[in-house]
């Protein structure tokens, strides 16, 4: 049965290009910058210095407070420095600079094999704290936290978010074509961590083969395939439990508030190598696609790899760039510099040439109510955006329900003014944020 | 008759007088609820219009709210005008606080011709919503970006963005709030003394040459005026000069290190001067 | 204002203060009505007079009829010229307050408007001569409104007709009431034209 | 004190119609012409002037729990007495203003301006805040009327001035018209005050000044 | 931005264009929509012409000329972009024109254009700030201050000429007719006299149907208005419930109240198709209750604004002073809107109530 | 019944205060700034006006006709009425303090209005019953409300409008006035009274 939800919108999804490009490997860089803060929350805290030799998957950046994850170094050589480069989220921020000796080499005690079936959920949990596992679906939350939810919140079922809703990305895709029986390995071993019966892998219909080769593979798994209309954003996980359990997560709560734990594709891919093998995440596939690249690819691309190599090994580019976006283009960051790196949530890079960059104007909201109709999250989204113009902030927060807004993009999808809803509504986030930041530290 | 009607009015007046007056003055001593004093004091010098046009449903709603509560300004009586804003601001105590001896001060130089950007920004044209992208499209990561978040915060209409793409406070105006600081996403305006007599006109901690690629006005941690001033006032701290004014006022007399500087970042503090200002050598 | 003596707040003295205010404007009302009112009085009757002049210029004097309420006899030489009627009636908006003049031989001689709420431009072109003389010299049998010109017959304004139909509706009220009070007697009729019910002014 | 200033300041700066804002209703409902205008215009004028001077003289003997009642009163009494004179000396306008005329006991700006200036000063000053008002009560008033019976009756002070060529929108002596053509007007004072202020304020900037 | 040493060779973009996500947008504009609700108009309009000849053409171009000059006058005015070209000034005016009867005097046109964009529209900011239907702002204001020529209609000509053919040749003609619009003779003279003047009752809701009545440009060609509607619904440019709520409403009421026999109310006895037909309900419906900038935001407030605009017109048509009410009606209601948007809006997402399918 | 019924909404709609008869405008334009004070105070014009106008009928056909006062009306309606609110005033800031904060406070301010003195004189010059007198009041209070609270939420909206800076204030809120007496002229003949 195919399953449904409200609202939402549907972009022509150009995965064409790269959908049967199996994922290649990336010639090893000679420099990698690994940022220090790849996750939500605290950024973490160095433990190496300039000078020091580091090997593959060695412990480079320790969690600041405990909730946060580790950093690993993503190849063997020297660490040259340590200081301020470009990032693809968060401007400029501390990096671990290291310098390739080219030879790749392990550090010790890692590539174990293990059997999940023998360990328990506690020493697991563990496991994926060291190994540095953060979702990879975008939102980069430190996975360990997620799988060690209160006591008092009972968790039933687990569902595998493989819906890629996003337009032009495949990494997810070739993770399940490529990979499928480590990402049913993970998807069992999360089972266990969180002691769940029920398990669902969520996945739009626009991708039958991946559909039909997972449904062989859960075959007595108490894994259940799931068909979703294709539709974005069938992929944001409020709207995967809605569609797939006919649950909503009341405002402000979690997924866990009604019994759900929803996890991307890669990062069970990436919890079955930390738990059998000890692998930490130190490299993701990554879809580098758009227009204007010449060879788009799937790639296993390590973190901390800058996005120029990537576009190097398409072949560069043709034509005249207009944006790079890191992530989808409905919620992906547009970049100032491609020296920005890949980092544990780059799912994908995205080229739009210049003449497909939309530069009309934005104009005032003419009521049309389209992006009301489309809002999955029922807000009023043009309301939001001209409290935000006006800047009416707290009243947007608590007349408006602002916090709700998932920053899926509909909105700016259907506006046939252009508003930029979604930018407004951040912009109002961030400036409560600051004013609750104010207020806490005392004003000056 | 119409001699009788009269007496009628008269004695109607009379009868009209001694009653209300009596239900007056039985109400006041009965009904009479105690509340702040300053209430009335203030109700008393509004106008009275009763006209509702301060946004209160009349003028003894306004005048409790003011005294009240302390985010509500004086001056919103538009019959009264400022005499009585005035007025009600001394009864409230309110300019007291609007009249910090504190003004804002905006510590980046990075005017147009002289700041690189490194993108094309199309958002929103707010400087919070540019930091949230990527950290927007100046080069300068501690730099102003120009698109006058503090200015449109600013209820006194003290902060002007002048046509190089840096705020100016008019340090008449300002009321050293501080709405604009918190409003900041680089932490540019700070509040200062208005007294003070150089001001670094920068906020990047990046090393020197960084900041050479991206500024030809920033502070590039030279050390040139720590060096010269001779009651060390100024350290360098994170490539960036941090002078303290306290020495300044209370010792110098002859600031030379603004002629050292290179950049002419470190200026005098004339208020007002709009970035790109060009220190006059001859007489300091 | 600096009262904020507390002795000051006796009942005796908040009373005493109102009442002497009261007293003085009494006594300012009171003179100043007993030298006006007079004289008022003359005006009233004399603006009456006006517009009842205006309609039935030849008269020497208007006769209050017994026992009908602004009803009038216009008068010259004792010879009765006129029956001048206060006529009332329910326009586009509002009520139409008129007086209307008709000759003993029940013939309509025109009618000034008192009050009105008509539309300016539109409704109140019915109160201007070009619609008002139509009815001069007609009779009860071409009290008749209609849309398209026809002989004898008043013709309405376009756009007006409501307006218009009120008018003549009031003119034709009048003719039968003094239609009424001729042939029958005093006692016939209203004592007021008013189609409306109406309380009555005091 | 300036008596020249006191006098001034009601007619543009703090004009009772486009800059206090008080006294609405009679700057609407008897502003269809410019000779109605005018005779509410100066009844208040009368009035305002006369209660300034009573409340100004009596200001030391009315006890403040009664003020308002008794400034009321002052009010009431001045406009008994005109309406009682207009009605024998003057039926037609008095006629013409109709409910307006009693209801000018309650129009704020008389009693905002016993209450903030002739409870506090004295007699003469007082009588020149109240005339001032007055007058710039009457200016807008006048000024409204003015322009309501030209554009919407192509006409001043009842004759005919514009030609029959001019068709004229009724609307403007309408309820609606009254509104837009006082929001108009209060948008072009406001304009005129902007540019000034533009203009001193790049005159600052050249001189060097605080910006 | 420093740059990296890596061993790419690639040349890199020169300055890259940051905009906040989503960076894709489908290929709906403001102006498009605006644009093809003229469009969806052109028939009616062209029909009108026909019906009337020159003079419907000459006010319907006074109006557009007179919308899109004032705009571009009063932008110019305030120095900021002239956006005559996006269509809604255009649209405004044609609405207008749609209002007026035809042949009507030239500054009648004129000066509602002006009260429509410099009062209805500029004075709140423009497009998407107005509170208040343009163009039926400047139909009431000319109805207040023009009322005898605004109620002085147009005669169709097909009406008048023995067939369509004769009409064309008529086109050219300048003169007007003018006669009384259906439901002025409903008001004033009755039903029945109203029937009599067609000849039938079936000859009288042909007549309605195809246009070939009395009335304002807009008033006369049912069937052409609803089928640009029809595209509106398809293209989802409008909600079809509006129109549908708003027509049967009128529908209903007039059908219970409308009757009158020997002049006393019979209940159920009226006749919803004669309203549904005339005065302006179809273009009202469809084009100008529709009018999102005016009209609340969520479907449900639109179903209610519907709604009221239908009680109000049957209200103003059985008991009011105007014959017509559509224009009023939504007036109203588009004062009430800011209310509906108040006490309307969507349900927030996980307000239902938890399935209670835990063990 | 039906005739109270016409009175009520003649007075509420179609000949509604505000928009078509120009009276309590300056109460209009102050208070509309905002939403929630206007339907308090839409509450507090209601109750008051329909209670001054029982008061001053009483008044007026008891003491001032029988002794051939009609000229002392306005002086006696506006202080009667004045000296009635302030003491309900007084009473309910002591006795019911809750309802003095959404609704007392405005009682003053609308204590020497003209909308308050207004309707006592026009029913007195219409010379209605007690009964008539009072639905007239009533139905004029309840049409200021409307007025005013529809008023409030347009202005509210007006907030997030880009209307021209010198326009922006009360010039906006007299244009808006005046489209929505435009939009209220739809009501124009329909209980002619
Ligand atoms: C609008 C929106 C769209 C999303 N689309 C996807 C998607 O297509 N695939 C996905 O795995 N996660 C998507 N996410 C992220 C999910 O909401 C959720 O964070 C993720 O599935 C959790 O798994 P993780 O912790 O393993 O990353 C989306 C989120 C949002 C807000
Ligand atoms: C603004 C406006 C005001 C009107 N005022 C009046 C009026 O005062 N008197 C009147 O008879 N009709 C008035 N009408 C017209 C009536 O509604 C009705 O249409 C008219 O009486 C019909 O007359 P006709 O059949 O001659 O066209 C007015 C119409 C409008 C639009
Ligand atoms: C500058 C100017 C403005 C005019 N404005 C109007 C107007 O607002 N209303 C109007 O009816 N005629 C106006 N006219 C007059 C018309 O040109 C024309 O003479 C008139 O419509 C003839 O109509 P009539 O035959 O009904 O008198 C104006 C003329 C000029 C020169
Ligand atoms: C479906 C639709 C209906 C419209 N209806 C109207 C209308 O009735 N009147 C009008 O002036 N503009 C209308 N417009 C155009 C536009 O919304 C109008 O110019 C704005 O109200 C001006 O801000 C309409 C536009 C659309 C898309
Ligand atoms: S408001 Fe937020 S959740 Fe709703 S459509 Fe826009 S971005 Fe998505
Ligand atoms: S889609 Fe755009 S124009 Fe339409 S209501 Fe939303 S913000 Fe306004
Ligand atoms: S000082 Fe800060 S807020 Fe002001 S313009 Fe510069 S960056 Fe923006
Ligand atoms: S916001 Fe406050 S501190 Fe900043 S410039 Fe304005 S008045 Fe000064
Ligand atoms: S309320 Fe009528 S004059 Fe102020």
């Amino acid at each position: 049965m195919l399953r449904r939800i409200k609202g939402g919108v549907h972009p022509h999804d150009e995965k064409k290009s790269t959908d049967d490009k199996k994922i290649a490997v990336l010639p090893l860089p000679k420099k990698l910058f690994v940022p220090v803060h790849q996750h939500i929350g605290q950024p973490s805290v160095p433990v190496v210095k300039a000078g020091d030799e580091v090997k593959k998957g060695q412990l480079i950046a320790e969690s600041a407070d405990g909730r946060g994850t580790p950093v690993h170094s993503p190849t063997s050589g020297k660490v040259t420095e340590i200081g301020n480069y470009p990032h693809p989220l968060y401007g400029k921020s501390p990096c671990v600079v290291i310098e390739s000796d080219g030879l790749d080499q392990w550090q010790e005690g890692l590539l174990t094999d293990r059997s999940w079936e023998v360990l328990s959920a506690a020493e697991m949990i563990d496991i994926i704290f060291k190994n540095g596992i953060v979702g990879m679906g975008g939102a980069a939350f430190p996975t360990h936290i997620k799988l060690s939810p209160p006591k008092d919140k009972k968790i039933d079922t687990l569902i595998v978010n493989a819906a890629e809703c996003e337009p032009y990305l495949t990494s997810d895709y070739r993770t399940m074509i490529e990979y499928a029986d480590d990402v049913i390995k993970g998807t069992q071993i999360v089972m266990k961590i969180l002691g769940v019966q029920k398990g669902f892998i969520g996945i739009e219909n626009n991708k039958p083969k991946a559909i039909s080769l997972m449904k062989e593979k859960c075959k007595g798994k108490k894994i259940e395939v799931v068909e979703l209309e294709t539709k974005y954003p069938q992929g944001a996980e409020k709207m995967m439990i809605k569609a797939i359990l006919d649950k909503e997560v009341p405002s402000g709560k979690l997924p866990m508030d009604v019994g759900c734990a929803v996890q991307n594709v890669g990062s069970l891919k990436a919890v079955a190598d930390a738990v059998e093998k000890n692998i930490p995440l130190i490299e993701r596939v990554v879809t580098v696609t758009g227009r204007t690249v010449k060879n788009p690819v799937n790639v296993m691309a390590k973190v901390g790899t800058p996005f120029t190599e990537l576009f190097d090994f398409c072949g560069g580019f043709r034509g005249a760039n207009g944006k790079i976006i890191m992530g989808g283009p409905m919620m992906g960051m547009a970049q100032v510099s491609l020296d920005a790196v890949v980092v544990k949530a780059t799912s994908g890079i995205v080229s739009i040439a210049d003449n497909e960059v939309d530069l009309k104007e934005e104009l005032a909201c003419i009521r049309c109510g389209r992006c009301i109709d489309v809002c999955t999250m029922r807000l009023l989204p043009n309301v939001l955006s001209i409290l935000s113009e006006k800047g009416q902030h707290q009243t947007a927060q608590t007349d408006y329900n602002l916090m709700d807004c998932v920053e899926c993009g509909c909105c700016y999808y259907v506006c046939p003014s252009r508003r930029n809803i979604v930018h407004y509504i951040r912009q109002s986030k961030a400036k409560n944020a600051m004013l609750r930041n104010a207020i806490k530290t005392g004003s000056k | 008759m119409l001699l009788q009607t009269a007496i009628y009015a008269v004695l109607a007046m009379i009868g009209l007088g001694l009653i209300f007056g009596f239900f007056i003055s039985f109400a006041n001593r009965k009904w009479a609820v105690e509340v702040d004093p300053r209430i009335h004091e203030v109700d008393e010098v509004l106008p009275k219009g009763q006209c509702g046009g301060c946004g209160y449903p009349g003028c003894m709603a306004y005048a409790e709210a003011v005294v009240t509560n302390p985010d509500v300004p004086p001056n919103l009586c538009a019959p009264g005008k400022e005499a009585v804003a005035q007025k009600v601001a001394e009864i409230t105590g309110k300019k007291a606080v609007a009249l910090e001896t504190k003004i804002a001060f905006v510590r980046c130089s990075g005017t147009y011709g002289k700041a690189i950007r490194t993108g094309v920004y199309k958002g929103v044209k707010d400087c919070v919503s540019a930091n949230i992208l990527v950290g927007g499209d100046k080069g300068c990561t501690y730099g102003c970006l120009g698109y006058g978040t503090c200015v449109k915060v600013c209820m006194f209409d003290a902060l002007k963005m002048s046509p190089e793409g840096i705020p100016v406070v008019n340090p008449d105006k300002c009321t050293g709030c501080g709405k604009c600081v918190t409003v900041c996403p680089r932490n540019i305006i700070t509040l200062v003394k208005p007294e003070i007599m150089v001001k670094v006109n920068c906020n990047s901690r990046d090393k020197g040459a960084i900041v050479r690629k991206h500024c030809q006005a920033g502070c590039i941690g030279c050390g040139m005026c720590a060096k010269s001033c001779p009651y060390g006032a100024i350290v360098i701290d994170n490539f960036l000069a941090i002078v303290d004014h306290n020495i300044c006022l209370e010792k110098c007399s002859d600031p030379v290190c603004m002629i050292k500087c290179p950049t002419k970042v470190l200026r005098p503090a004339i208020w007002g001067t709009v970035p790109g200002f060009e220190v006059k050598e001859e007489k300091v | 204002m600096s009262h904020t003596d507390h002795n000051n707040n006796s009942m005796f003295k908040i009373t005493l203060n109102l009442t002497m205010a009261a007293f003085l404007a009494g006594i300012i009302i009171g003179v100043v009505f007993f030298f006006t009112y007079e004289k008022a009085e003359e005006q009233k009757k004399l603006q009456k007079e006006l517009s009842m002049k205006e309609l039935v210029p030849d008269a020497a004097i208007f006769v209050p009829i017994e026992g009908k309420h602004e009803w009038f006899r216009a008068e010259k030489d004792d010879k009765t010229l006129a029956y001048l009627l206060l006529a009332e009636q329910k326009g586009f908006d509002g009520h139409i307050k008129m007086f209307v003049a008709v000759t003993p031989d029940k013939k309509v001689i025109g009618y000034k408007v008192l009050s009105h709420k008509e539309t300016p431009g539109l409704g109140d072109v019915a109160f201007k001569p070009k619609f008002a003389s139509q009815f001069t010299g007609k009779g009860i049998e071409n009290m008749e409104l209609v849309k398209i010109q026809e002989e004898g017959k008043i013709l309405a304004i376009t756009g007006a007709t409501i307006t218009s139909r009120a008018v003549t509706a009031a003119v034709k009220h009048v003719l039968v009431e003094v239609d009424a009070y001729l042939t029958q007697g005093p006692a016939a009729g209203d004592t007021g034209v008013h189609t409306e019910t109406k309380n009555e002014h005091k | 004190m300036n008596l020249w200033k006191e006098f001034t300041k009601g007619l543009v700066a703090e004009n009772p119609i486009f800059r206090l804002a008080l006294s609405l209703c009679p700057a609407l409902a008897v502003t269809s012409n410019v000779y109605n205008a005018l005779g509410m215009g100066v009844t208040v004028l009368f009035v305002i002037t006369c209660n300034n001077i009573v409340v100004s003289a009596f200001r030391n003997v009315i006890h403040p729990k009664v003020r308002v009642p008794v400034y009321i009163m002052s009010i009431a009494t001045i406009v008994t007495v005109a309406m009682l004179t207009l009605e024998a000396y003057l039926p037609v306008l008095f006629r013409e203003l109709g409910i307006y005329l009693p209801l000018v006991v309650v129009f704020a700006i008389i009693l905002a301006r016993a209450e903030v200036f002739a409870a506090k000063n004295s007699v003469i000053p007082s009588m020149i805040d109240g005339l001032g008002m007055g007058v710039g009560f009457t200016i807008g008033m006048v000024t409204i009327g003015a322009i309501r019976e030209i554009i919407g009756n192509g006409s001043f002070f009842g004759y005919q001035i514009l030609g029959s060529w001019y068709h004229p929108p009724l609307i403007i002596i309408l309820a609606p018209g009254g509104f837009i053509v006082i929001g108009f007007i209060i948008g072009v004072m406001n304009l005129n005050e902007k540019r000034k202020k533009d203009k001193s304020e790049k005159a600052e900037m050249a001189a060097g000044g605080t910006i | 931005m420093e740059t990296k040493e890596t061993t790419a060779n690639i040349q890199k973009p020169e300055k890259l264009v940051i905009t906040s996500s989503p960076h894709v947008h489908n290929t709906e504009s403001v102006t498009k929509i605006m644009w093809i609700v003229n469009l969806t108009l052109l028939p009616a309009a062209i029909f009108s012409v026909i019906n009337f000849g020159l003079p419907a053409l000459i006010t319907m171009l006074l109006c557009i000329a007179g919308s899109a000059a004032c705009e571009a006058a009063i932008q110019y005015w305030r120095k900021v972009k002239v956006t005559v070209s996006d269509g809604s000034a255009v649209l405004t005016g044609l609405l207008l024109a749609m209002c007026l009867p035809a042949g009507i005097a030239w500054y009648v046109p004129v000066i509602a254009s002006v009260a429509a964009i410099g009062i209805a529209k500029h004075t709140m900011g423009g497009l998407g700030h107005n509170v208040f239907n343009p163009a039926h702002i400047g139909r009431a204001f000319v109805m207040a201050s023009y009322p005898v020529a605004m109620t002085t209609w147009a005669v169709s000509r097909i009406g008048n000429s023995a067939d369509f053919a004769g009409a064309m040749g008529k086109v050219a003609d300048f003169d007007v007719v003018t006669g009384a619009t259906p439901l002025g003779i409903l008001k004033q003279q009755g039903y029945q006299a109203l029937v009599d003047s067609f000849g039938g009752q079936s000859a009288m809701y042909k007549a309605l149907f195809i246009g070939n009545t009395g009335g304002s440009l807009g008033e006369t060609s049912a069937i052409l208005l609803i089928l640009g509607g029809l595209v509106l619904v398809i293209k989802k440019y409008i909600k079809w419930q509006v129109p549908v709520v708003m027509i049967g409403t009128v529908a209903l009421f007039t059908w219970i109240f409308g009757g009158k026999v020997d002049g006393k109310l019979v209940y159920f006895t009226g006749d919803p198709v004669l309203h549904i037909l005339s005065g302006g309900l179809i273009i009202g419906a469809f084009f100008m209750a529709t009018d999102m900038v005016t009209t609340p935001l969520t479907t449900q407030g639109q179903v209610l604004f519907a709604f009221g605009c239908g009680l109000i017109t049957v209200l103003i048509r059985l008991y009011g002073g105007y014959p017509e009410g559509v224009c009023y009606s939504i007036l109203l209601m588009n004062a009430l809107t800011p209310l509906i948007d108040r006490y309307i809006f969507p349900k927030k997402f996980g307000s239902l109530p938890e399935p209670v399918t835990r063990s | 019944m039906t005739e109270y019924f016409l009175l009520f909404m003649s007075a509420a709609i179609v000949n509604n205060f505000v928009l078509t008869r120009y009276l309590g405008l300056c109460i209009f334009f102050g208070v509309s700034k905002n939403y929630h004070a206007s339907t308090s105070m839409g509450l507090a014009i209601i109750s008051i006006i329909t209670l001054s106008s029982m008061i001053t009928w009483v008044i007026e056909h008891f003491i001032l006709l029988p002794l051939g006062l009609y000229f002392l009306k306005t002086i006696v309606f506006v202080v009667v009425i004045a000296v009635f609110v302030q003491l309900l005033e007084m009473v309910i800031k002591k006795f019911m303090p809750t309802l003095y904060n959404v609704w007392g406070i405005y009682l003053l301010l609308v204590a020497t209005n003209c909308v308050i003195l207004g309707v006592p004189l026009i029913n007195s010059e219409a010379n209605f019953t007690f009964i008539k007198s009072t639905v007239n009041a009533l139905g004029s209070g309840t049409g200021f409300a409307i007025a005013l609270i529809l008023f409030a939420s347009l202005r509210e909206k007006l907030q997030f409008s880009d209307v021209p800076k010198s326009l922006d204030g009360l010039p906006i809120a007299f244009i808006l006035a005046g489209m929505l007496a435009l939009a209220f002229q739809g009501f124009s003949g329909m209980i002619p009274l």
